[in-house]
């Protein structure tokens, strides 16, 4: 039984047909990226397996529960977690408090504790406070954990996403293009970081341009246009997949793509 | 049937009220993002000083030209001197800041002018028209014609003009707007005076049905507020299509149920519809991607 | 010695504020501003809760206020129990409203919110207004006294009136203030604060969105029925203007001028409001111009409220 | 100098009482002073704007108890700030003049309160009694959700079987509305509707005359002492007001009061001083005031001291006195002291009150 | 044309720009390359008026920038593709590049705006949606679009490429190098410094605040600090 099982999802926007019948699944400890072009449907496919919206077709197994349609944070206690593109901080909070919230499920204990101030609630606070900073030395924003996390750069904004997401300790972790605004060097950094976190055993469906990246480090990868999955397969398949070259990579990026893959 | 008519004309009457202050919210609200709770005191200021400048032996004409102008004048002002100096504080602070201009400006004028209620006559003589075994004033239909020539323009302005887009523009995302070359103070200069001169236009226009003194601008701002948001805030044809809807439930409600509740009833509809439409009725659902 | 948190100093100072200011009060009469001005700040704290900390705005608040000050006048009568029970029942009637109504209204963003909450407020001002033969119309009611100065009597203690109220209101207050304090740095005040910043982000990390702003909605009730029921058993008798929208606005006036997502801000607001109109009776009908102009001021001047720009200022100097 | 302490809405919902209310007493404490005086010394108001609030009203009672020392309060427009003052000056022991018109802050008579206005019951009494007489005995009844309205309607209500009266509707309309036809329809249709009664004050009752108008209702209208002033045929329009009566002070026409009336002199001397300072009609209201100050000056002088007990005591035994309203003979067991002649019943012709009777 | 000498520019009291200075002439391609939280974002917005300076000059062809609000440096010919796109989410696509042309009422706009739905035809297909409701690489593709049609003589580019695909990064940078012979002058911000750099005339490297390097595209490419700190080769 795979971790995430999806099977001919749909949904259209006012007519847009936005995703269309798209079936894959992810195994655990597995790393499959979803590329496309521009408005393919990517990020309108992981809104649909994180809870943001509801399929209007098709079913989602997480770990072999039928999960369809399910709200956010129900999805959370199952063990998802992503980041997203359209970056979502808590830009009046601090950087380790944003971190610190996802260990919400955690922490979170009973509301009378919490209003009378009682030890173990500020144990349980504290605990995800320092898990909180050992997150942030992960991905080098340890320095930044007391500023406002709306004064951070672009660049420092993805990474602190994707230190909220680890925090939930995620069996399935779904990634937006965590690399976009980053140069070769912090790409490279990430990379490392999302490659050691799939050893763990945590699965990762990536989003990505940057088929460096992409091609170095997924386990499989599936290709939508226009809403429909149009190719699937190990990255030295897809690469040399027509419609793929035609519809995304162009000619150039082929070629540097192909370097990648076969490496 | 003749009774229905009534309540149909009542309904029409009032809603028409409402539909122009409301519609008086739109402009400031696309501009900026603010409910200006001071826009009832723009439809006081309209009537209150129409009232003073006709006592004083002004033509009604001249009187009403004058209010518009001044009260125009008072929202640049308002804007100038309030709403500029404050930008970037947050929503709540911009609606408290409005909230004491309308206090100041009821203060003002409570001393400038009067405590007492006001009146002038009718544009067109007090005889009722007689429709289908009902009655409705000549006033009224100026009002309701004064809301349908309001929506129209607006509608326009929005749809129609760079201007107007560039209002939209302004509130949507304010350093895209300037990165484009939109002088956003301007803008919003231009948006306090069109709104508080819609405002004295309702003000003048519904003065001889409703009477007027320094501290309607409260409730005036509440009910087109209200009216605004049934319908979905920054569209004039919400503004509109809310204040008709409000002041038609009131009068229904007056007529048929309870008057005792018919505030009440309208309140209920409005949360009955934001269950529903948790964006008005014609509100504009943003798509916000994430 | 281990040093105190700032919850701590918060607490210790204002106790030591409200204990010592009387020392230098000339007549009962500050007694009794400075009673308003604690009840004002239980309000506050409710706008806090709800706007400071969940980031949603009502414009009905004095709804719960009414509940809170019509309990005290009517379970009395009604159902025989005493007034401090009935300011209990009030707490908990509040609560339950506030968990009825906020199911629904909560779903709503911004403006439509306040629309919702002010549509309610109304109602509840309605029923109160209208109902006469309940709640004695515009009119109001006589609110029995809760008897806990006779009590407070036969243990040796005498207060007068206001002396009493002054004490018990500061003692609720104090209570209140630990309590806000502690939720907000607890995991659920930190839950809240994140569904302000961003609702998909707080679900996406596990937050029940809709569950967590409905416990701040009935926390921040229950505060304001509190209120209520003070000023209620304090006056002696209620009218429906405390559920009015006036009221509404004042609360969230003061906690905006204070600086809306602070406590003590909401305490420094509720003083300076309460105080105001008190101090600037000698301007006469100028009263309501200066009182209008002070808010502008403040809110142009002071951005984010008066107590976080005064901890602007002390820090940009040190 | 004798303080005197008033707290009254002179801005706010009920500034239509409370403004005419105010100034009324600063202008007479301005004129006694300039007269030498209150037993020699002279007189100081100190007038706080409650807004209506009752909340506020119970503040600055306090205040004027506890922080300026006052020996009487005059003061509560409405008779909620009223009831929220009641208390303070009860436990203080300071005499208090109240401006509202239920019946309720005197009955039970509690020691220190007092007050000058007639009831709404007698208000409500002296309306009946016209319509027994025009034998109008079905109608219709429309009342503001204020205050002012809730508190007459209740009243009338109350003792409206005594004169075989039915009401057959019973409509409200708010403070603020802008159209009361449907209210007005509603009870037009009712079956064999003889007079409608409005109750009330501020633009409702204006606007409920011209709509009264605008439907061509032909009923006999009556309204309230809340309408009573020149400015509601302004408002209402002259055409439109015709033959609306409604039970007044005798303030209000008081050159057409017979020359040996006692109130006469007094009437229009306040009328005359009040319209020059003003410059705008006399108003029932501040005529509530203007008595309740000579009230109180009375009682200062035959007690002979400015004390809150001494005064107390004399004011619960004012004999007499001649005000607007009407004249006041007070005892132990009445608070007031005012009988039902103290309003006269009005009726607007061509565009001035008439007394009728 | 574009100079700007000893710039410095705060948050709040924390400096980030820590006087910098570059030049560029007319009809360049120049960029400036940099890690995360380098500066460049805030750079470009003190050029574009959006942050204001603390000290330093701005000078745009001969005239001083420093005071001239950010809505009139538009009809200088200076215009800027923002970081995150800042897009009227709530306009159409259309409404968006109308408001492009925001200064202009002439003919040439309808014929600017085709050229814009020609560049990237998916725009035409959305013409009347809102805008918020594009996906990330087509909002950048609008918000090119739309600094495109205000006619610019300079144009400040921050990190165009991000979130889109590889064909069009190539298109984008296409693009680039065409405005170059429309004589319009630009300062691109890049992550994708190998693209870049490719290019461009000259190169700038920016680090924590401060101008660390520069020099001729060409040379930046085969410099031993670019690759290992930029390039990753
Ligand atoms: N809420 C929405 N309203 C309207 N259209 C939408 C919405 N969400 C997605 N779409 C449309 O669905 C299509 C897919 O968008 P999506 O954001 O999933 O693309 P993507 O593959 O993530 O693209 P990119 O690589 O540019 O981020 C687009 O054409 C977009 O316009
Ligand atoms: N609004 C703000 N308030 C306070 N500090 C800020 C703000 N915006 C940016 N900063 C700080 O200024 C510095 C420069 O940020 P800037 O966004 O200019 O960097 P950048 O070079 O564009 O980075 P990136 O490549 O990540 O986009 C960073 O340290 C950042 O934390
Ligand atoms: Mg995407
Ligand atoms: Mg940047």
């Amino acid at each position: 039984m795979s971790l995430l099982d999806v099977k001919g999802v749909s949904i259209s926007f006012g007519g847009v047909r936005a995703v269309q019948d798209v079936s894959f699944s992810i195994d655990k400890g597995q790393i499959v990226s979803v590329i496309g072009p521009n408005g393919a449907g990517k990020t309108t496919l992981f809104n649909m397996l994180s809870g943001v919206y509801s399929p209007q077709q098709g079913e989602v197994r997480l770990a072999g529960e039928l999960v369809t349609g399910m709200p956010a944070h129900l999805l959370a206690r199952r063990g998802l977690s992503r980041t997203f593109q359209n970056l979502q901080i808590f830009s009046a909070m601090t950087v380790l408090e944003n971190v610190a919230t996802g260990f919400h499920l955690q922490e979170n204990g009973s509301l009378l504790a919490d209003l009378l101030g009682l030890p173990s609630a500020r144990r349980r606070m504290k605990r995800s406070e320092e898990q909180s900073m050992e997150l942030l030395k992960t991905v080098g924003l340890e320095r930044a954990a007391g500023f406002e996390a709306g004064s951070l750069s672009y660049g420092a904004l993805k990474r602190l996403e994707i230190a909220r997401a680890l925090a939930l300790q995620p069996q399935l972790l779904l990634l937006d293009e965590p690399a976009a605004g980053c140069n070769a060097v912090e790409t490279e950094e990430i990379e490392k970081l999302v490659a050691q976190v799939a050893k763990s055993g945590t699965a990762i469906l990536l989003v990505e341009h940057d088929m460096k990246m992409v091609m170095r480090i997924s386990n499989h990868i599936v290709v939508l246009d226009h809403g429909e999955k149009i190719a699937e397969g190990t990255p030295a398949e897809v690469v040399s997949h027509p419609r793929v070259i035609e519809a995304y990579l162009g000619v150039a990026a082929t070629e540097e793509a192909t370097r990648y893959a076969e490496c | 049937m003749s009774e229905f008519m009534q309540f149909l004309l009542s309904g029409l009457t009032v809603g028409a009220v409402y539909a122009l202050v409301a519609l008086g919210f739109t402009i400031i609200y696309n501009a900026s993002d603010v409910a200006n709770f001071a826009q009832g005191e723009f439809v006081m200021l309209g009537g209150m000083i129409t009232a003073a400048a006709y006592a004083a032996g002004a033509p009604l004409l001249l009187a009403a030209t004058l209010a518009i102008v001044l009260t125009a004048a008072i929202g640049i002002l308002l804007n100038k001197l309030a709403i500029e100096p404050a930008r970037g504080a947050p929503v709540a602070s911009l609606i408290i800041i409005t909230i004491g201009a309308s206090i100041f400006i009821r203060g003002l004028t409570q001393i400038l002018l009067d405590k007492e209620l006001h009146r002038f006559p009718a544009f067109s003589g007090d005889d009722p028209i007689h429709v289908l075994g009902a009655t409705i004033l000549p006033q009224s239909l100026w009002v309701i014609a004064g809301a349908l020539l309001v929506f129209v323009a607006l509608w326009l302005f929005f749809t129609r003009t760079l201007t107007g887009r560039a209002v939209l523009a302004t509130a949507n995302n304010r350093i895209a707007a300037l990165l484009v070359g939109i002088n956003t103070r301007y803008i919003m200069a231009l948006s306090f005076a069109l709104s508080a001169a819609i405002g004295a236009l309702a003000g003048i226009l519904i003065t001889p049905i409703t009477l007027t003194s320094y501290d309607i601008g409260m409730t005036m701002a509440l009910k087109g507020f209200a009216a605004a948001m049934l319908g979905g805030m920054g569209n004039p044809k919400g503004a509109l299509a809310g204040g008709l809807v409000l002041g038609l439930l009131e009068a229904l409600t007056a007529g048929y149920l309870s008057s005792q509740y018919k505030d009440a009833a309208a309140f209920v509809v409005i949360l009955a519809v934001l269950f529903f439409m948790p964006q008005g009725m014609f509100g504009r659902k943003v798509a916000e991607r994430v | 010695m281990k040093r105190l948190s700032s919850k701590q100093v918060t607490l210790l100072v204002l106790l030591a504020l409200i204990a010592l200011a009387p020392l230098f009060f000339p007549s009962s009469y500050y007694l009794r501003i400075g009673s308003l001005v604690f009840v004002n700040s239980l309000s506050v704290i409710s706008i806090v809760i709800l706007t400071g900390y969940v980031g949603q705005i009502s414009l009905g608040h004095a709804g719960f206020i009414g509940i809170g000050a019509y309990a005290c006048a009517l379970a009395p009568v009604h159902f025989n129990v005493s007034v401090l029970t009935a300011s209990v029942l009030g707490a908990v009637v509040s609560g339950v409203v506030a968990w009825v109504v906020g199911r629904p209204i909560l779903r709503l963003r911004g403006y439509y919110l306040s629309v919702a909450t002010l549509g309610f407020g109304m109602l509840i001002f309605m029923v109160l207004n209208n109902e006469a033969w309940l709640t004695g119309g515009p009119d109001g009611m006589v609110v029995a006294d809760p008897g806990i100065r006779a009590l407070l009597k036969s243990w040796g203690i005498s207060l007068n009136n206001a002396e009493f109220w002054y004490a018990f209101n500061g003692f609720v207050l104090l209570i209140g203030v630990w309590i806000a304090l502690n939720l907000k740095h607890s995991a659920t005040g930190r839950a809240l604060h994140a569904l302000h910043g961003s609702e998909v982000a707080a679900r996406t990390v596990g937050i029940d969105v809709a569950r967590f702003k409905l416990r701040g909605f009935v926390i921040s009730a229950v505060y304001a029925s509190i209120a209520g029921s003070l000023l209620a058993m304090q006056n002696r008798f209620v009218t429906p203007d405390v559920a009015g929208f006036m009221h509404s606005v004042e609360i969230v006036t003061m906690a905006v001028l204070g600086g809306a997502a602070s406590v003590v801000g909401a305490i420094l607001g509720a003083t300076l409001l309460t105080a105001l109109p008190q101090i600037l009776t000698f301007l006469q009908e100028y009263e309501q111009i200066v009182l209008g102009l002070i808010m502008m001021l403040v809110m142009i001047f002071l951005r984010g409220g008066v107590l976080p720009s005064l901890v602007r200022m002390v820090r940009g100097r040190g | 100098e004798i303080r005197i302490g008033s707290t009254v809405s002179a801005t706010g919902f009920a500034s239509y009482l409370g403004e005419p209310e105010a100034q009324t007493l600063k202008m007479l404490v301005d004129d006694i002073n300039a007269k030498g005086g209150v037993l020699g010394k002279q007189l100081k108001l100190i007038a706080y704007d409650d807004a209506g609030d009752a909340n506020k009203a119970r503040t600055f009672a306090t205040r004027l108890v506890e922080d300026d020392e006052v020996v009487a309060i005059i003061g509560g427009t409405t008779t909620g700030a009223t009831m929220a003052i009641i208390p303070t000056v009860q436990e203080e022991g300071i005499p208090f003049v109240s401006l509202a018109g239920a019946i309720e802050v005197i009955k039970p008579v509690r020691s220190h309160t007092f007050k000058t206005p007639h009831t709404d019951r007698m208000a409500c009494a002296k309306i009946f009694e016209d319509m027994k007489k025009r034998n109008l005995l079905t109608v219709g009844l429309i009342s503001g959700s204020d205050s002012f309205g809730a508190s007459m309607r209740k009243q009338c209500l109350d003792i409206v079987g005594d004169y075989g009266i039915t009401v057959v509707g019973d409509e409200v309309f708010g403070p603020t509305d802008a159209d009361m036809t449907p209210q007005l329809t509603n009870l037009r249709n009712k079956e064999g509707v003889q007079a409608i009664l409005s109750l009330g004050l501020g633009s409702g009752p204006a606007i409920i005359t011209r709509n009264y108008a605008q439907l061509a209702i032909d009923l006999p209208l009556y309204q309230s002492h809340g309408v009573a002033s020149d400015a509601f045929i302004k408002l209402a329009g002259k055409k439109e007001a015709e033959g609306v009566r409604l039970p007044g002070t005798p303030l209000l026409v008081a050159e057409l009061l017979a020359e040996d009336d006692p109130q006469r002199e007094v009437a229009l001397r306040y009328k005359q001083q009040y319209e020059s300072m003003a410059g705008k009609p006399v108003s029932t209201f501040g005529g509530y005031a203007h008595d309740a100050l000579y009230l109180v000056v009375d009682a200062i002088e035959r007690a002979g001291k400015a004390e809150p007990a001494a005064i107390r005591d004399a004011l619960e035994n004012t004999k007499g006195l001649v005000g607007t309203t009407g004249t006041y003979t007070m005892s132990a067991a009445d608070h007031l002291g005012l009988d039902l002649s103290a309003f006269r019943m009005l009726e607007i012709q061509d565009g001035k009150w008439k007394l009728i009777e | 044309m574009l100079s700007v000498s000893q710039l410095r520019s705060s948050y709040g009291r924390i400096e980030v720009l820590h006087g910098v200075s570059l030049e560029i002439s007319a009809g360049e391609i120049v960029v400036v390359i940099g890690a995360n939280g380098a500066g460049k974002t805030t750079l470009l917005h003190c050029l574009s008026g959006i942050q204001p300076i603390q000290d330093g000059n701005i000078v745009f062809r001969g005239e001083s920038f420093n005071t001239v609000p950010a809505y009139r440096r538009v009809k200088h010919g200076l215009a800027q593709v923002p970081e995150g796109r800042q897009i009227f989410t709530s306009l159409s696509v259309e409404e968006n590049l109308r408001l492009g042309a925001y200064l202009y009422t002439d003919d040439k706009v309808d014929r600017d705006m085709e050229d814009a739905f020609n560049m990237f035809p998916i725009l035409r297909e959305k013409r009347n949606l809102p805008a918020g409701g594009l996906s990330g690489g087509q909002q950048q593709m609008l918000a090119i679009a739309r600094a495109l049609l205000s006619r610019p003589s300079c144009l400040l580019l921050d990190e165009p490429s991000m979130g889109l695909a590889p064909i069009l990064v190539a298109q984008i940078f296409d693009v680039v190098k065409n405005l170059k012979s429309l004589d319009v002058t630009v300062l691109l911000v890049e992550q994708n410094a190998f693209g870049a750099l490719s290019i461009a005339d000259r190169g700038y490297v920016m680090e924590t605040g401060h101008i660390t390097l520069s020099g001729e595209a060409q040379a930046l490419i085969v410099d031993p600090r670019i690759r290992s700190a930029y390039l990753g080769l």
